[in-house]
C-alpha cells in the first residue's frame, strides 16, 4: 500500500478494440497492478473499447492468430474489488452488441452520464 | 485488384476510402481490426451490402475469432477465409493495395 | 503543481515523445514539479542508448537524458513492457540471460506500480500517445 | 476538464468522440495532427462552431504552424496557444483526458 | 541500376499527415532512394495525405515542434525525374485546400481517375 | 510465385509483424516463394535480439529467425530507420561508436534500394503496417 492521503478517483477509458494493438491488454495490465493500490477505480468501455468484452474471443498461442485469449482476465477483476465496469451504450448499438454478448456485467449508460462520470475523476488513463 | 482493410471502421477512415475507391469487380479482404465490418447489425451494414453487389468481399476467420466473432454473424455474401486462402487471393489479384 | 507524464510512443515513429518532452520542458520552466515521466506501451523505446538519428534531425532520447540531468527528472520505464521490447538495464540483462543491455543514461526500469503512484501523487497525470 | 485531441478529424473518430462527450463548459486543446480541425473551410468547420458555443476550443501554434497552415485561417473563437499556455489549460482545469 | 527486366509501375500511396508520424518522411525516403532504379513512379495523395503537400510548414530542430520541415524535398523530386503526382480532388476539398496551397505543381484528379490508376500498377507501396 | 513483404510496426504493439509472419508460412506452406521480407518503419524493432515476452505469449522476434533458418529466408532491416530507433548490428555499432549491439539471428540491416528491389523482383509485393 502506498502512503494514505485522499482516495483518489482513478477512470480507465478504453477505446481501442483488443489484438489489433495491444492497448487494450497492457491497459487491463495497469489495472491489474493499480488494484493493489487504494484507489477507487473504475473503466470504461467506448468506442471500439467495447470489443474488448465480447464473449466467446478464441485464439492461441499455438492457433488462431497466435495470440493468447486474454479476455477471461475481465472476469478476474471482481476478485480485485473491481467492479465498476461502464460500457457506453452509443458504441454499443452503433456496433450491433448487445448486453448479453460481454464477458461480464457491466452498466449500460447513455453518453451523458459517461460525461458526468469522467468529470468526477482525479485521474483518466486513457487507452 | 485487391484491397486489404486490417483497421476498424468505426476508429478509422480506411474502410471507407477503400470502398470509395474500388472499382467493380475488385476484391475486399478485411482483417486484424479490419473484420469488424463484416458483421451484421452495425451502422455501417448497409454500406457493406451496397458494396457486396460490386466487390468480392472477404473476412480473415482466425481475426473475427480472436475478436468473439462467428461465422454465423458475418453478412451474407461475405466470404470467410484463412490465412492459406488470403495468399490464394494476393495469387488472384494484382496490384495488392493495404490500406492502411 | 506536480505533474505525471506517461508517455506511450517510441521515438521518431509518433509525435507522442516530442510533445511529452516539449509539455515537460514548458512546465518546468514555468516552474511546476514533475513527479515522474513514466514509458509505456512502445514508449519504452525512448529508452534506449543505441539510437543514431540523423545529424540534422533532433536526437529524442539524448533530449530526455539532458532534461533528467537538468531538472533531475524521474524518467522510468515500465519493466514488463520493455522485456516485450527489448529494453534492458545491465542488471535485467544478467538475470535474462542476454549479452547486451541498451537502457539510455538517465532511464530507470521499474514497475507498473510507479505509474499508478504518480496518478496518486501528482496533480495531474497528462497521457501522451497514438 | 480538459479534453486534448492530437488526431486527425478526417482519420480518426478521436474529435468525434470528444465532441459527443465533452460537458459545457469544458475546455478542448487540439494539437499534434488535431489541429487540422481548427481551420476554416473544412467538411467538418459546422461541427466545430457548434461545440464554440458551448466549450472552450483551442489550438497549438507550433503543431499548426509546423503543418503549414497559419493564424489567419484559424476558425474565429479557436483560440491559439504555446506549450507554455498547454501547460497553464491542465492547471486551470481538471481532470485532463487525452483522446488517443 | 538494377538488372534490367519489364519496367514496372511503382505507385506510392500516401494517406497520412506529416510529423504526428514518421509515415510521410520515411515514405519520402523510399521515393528518393527508388529513384536511382529504372521503374515509372507516380504519388498519389489521398485523405490526410494531402497535407504534406501544404505549403509553408515552419519548424525547425530548434524551433517549433523541434523536428525539421521536410517539404522543402518534395521539390527536389523533379530532379529526379518523377513529376506524376497526383492529389484526389476529394481529399483536398474536404479539407478546405485548393491547388495553391500546394508546394509542387500537382495534378488534381477525381476518385474515378485516382481507381483507374491505381489499377495498373505492379506494385502500391502505401503508407 | 514470388512474394515481397514490408513490415512497418515492431513487435506487440500492433498486429501487423504478427499477420506478415502468418501470411509469410502460409505461402511458404503452399510452395510459394518469398524473395524478401522488409522492416521497415518501427518495423525495424523486429529485428532486436533483446526482448523477453512473458512466459505464456509468444516470441514475436524468435519466430522469424526461426522462420528464416527453416525455408533461408532473407530477412533485411532498413539501416536509416534501424539508426533512428537504436538497432544496431555488430559492424553498426562499431562504426558508430556504440558499445553494444542487438541485432536477432536471420536478420541483416541494409538499405532501402532492397525494398525497391523486392518490388521490382516480386511478382506481389505486400504491405503490413498501421
Amino acid at each position: 500500500m502506498e502512503e494514505s492521503g485522499a482516495i483518489k478517483k482513478f477512470m480507465y477509458l478504453n477505446r481501442k478494440a483488443p489484438y489489433g494493438t495491444i492497448y487494450a491488454l497492457e491497459s487491463l495490465e495497469v489495472v491489474l497492478i493499480g488494484a493493489a493500490f487504494d484507489q477507487e477505480v473504475s473503466l470504461a468501455f467506448v468506442d471500439d473499447g467495447v470489443y474488448q468484452l465480447k464473449k466467446d474471443q478464441k485464439t492461441t498461442v499455438n492457433s488462431g492468430i497466435g495470440m493468447k485469449d486474454f479476455s477471461k482476465t475481465y472476469r478476474a477483476l471482481e476478485d480485485y474489488d473491481i467492479d465498476k465496469l461502464y460500457v457506453e451504450k452509443r458504441s454499443m448499438e452503433a456496433r450491433g452488441l448487445r448486453e448479453e454478448d460481454f464477458i461480464v456485467p457491466v452498466q449500460i449508460i447513455d453518453s451523458a452520464q459517461l460525461s458526468a462520470l469522467m468529470a468526477q475523476q482525479d485521474v483518466i488513463l486513457s487507452f | 485488384m485487391l484491397h486489404i482493410v486490417n483497421k476498424s471502421p468505426f476508429d478509422r477512415n480506411s474502410l471507407q476510402s477503400c470502398l470509395r475507391l474500388a472499382q467493380p469487380n475488385d476484391a475486399i479482404l478485411m482483417y486484424e481490426d479490419g473484420i469488424y465490418a463484416a458483421f451484421k447489425g452495425t451502422v455501417i451494414e448497409n454500406d457493406i451490402q451496397t458494396t457486396l453487389s460490386k466487390c468480392k468481399m472477404y473476412v480473415l476467420k482466425p481475426d473475427f475469432e480472436a475478436r468473439g466473432m462467428n461465422e454465423g454473424n458475418v453478412i451474407p455474401g461475405i466470404q470467410s477465409v484463412s490465412y492459406s486462402e488470403f495468399v490464394d487471393l494476393t495469387v488472384q489479384y494484382s496490384p495488392v493495395q493495404a490500406w492502411l | 503543481m506536480k505533474f505525471g507524464i506517461l508517455v506511450n510512443e517510441g521515438p521518431y515513429q509518433h509525435q507522442a515523445s516530442d510533445s511529452a518532452y516539449h509539455f515537460t520542458k514548458a512546465a518546468l520552466e514555468k516552474g511546476h514539479e514533475i513527479f515522474r515521466v513514466f514509458f509505456y506501451h512502445d514508449g519504452v523505446n525512448n529508452g534506449t542508448r543505441l539510437t543514431v538519428p540523423p545529424q540534422d534531425d533532433r536526437n529524442v532520447i539524448n533530449r530526455w537524458s539532458e532534461l533528467a540531468k537538468q531538472y533531475n527528472l524521474d524518467l522510468v520505464v515500465c519493466i514488463a513492457a520493455a522485456q516485450r521490447r527489448g529494453i534492458l538495464d545491465e542488471n535485467e540483462a544478467k538475470r535474462q540471460g542476454k549479452d547486451a543491455y541498451n537502457l539510455a543514461d538517465g532511464f530507470r526500469i521499474s514497475g507498473l506500480g510507479q505509474l499508478i503512484e504518480a496518478g496518486i501523487q501528482s496533480d495531474r497525470l497528462i497521457v501522451f500517445g497514438d
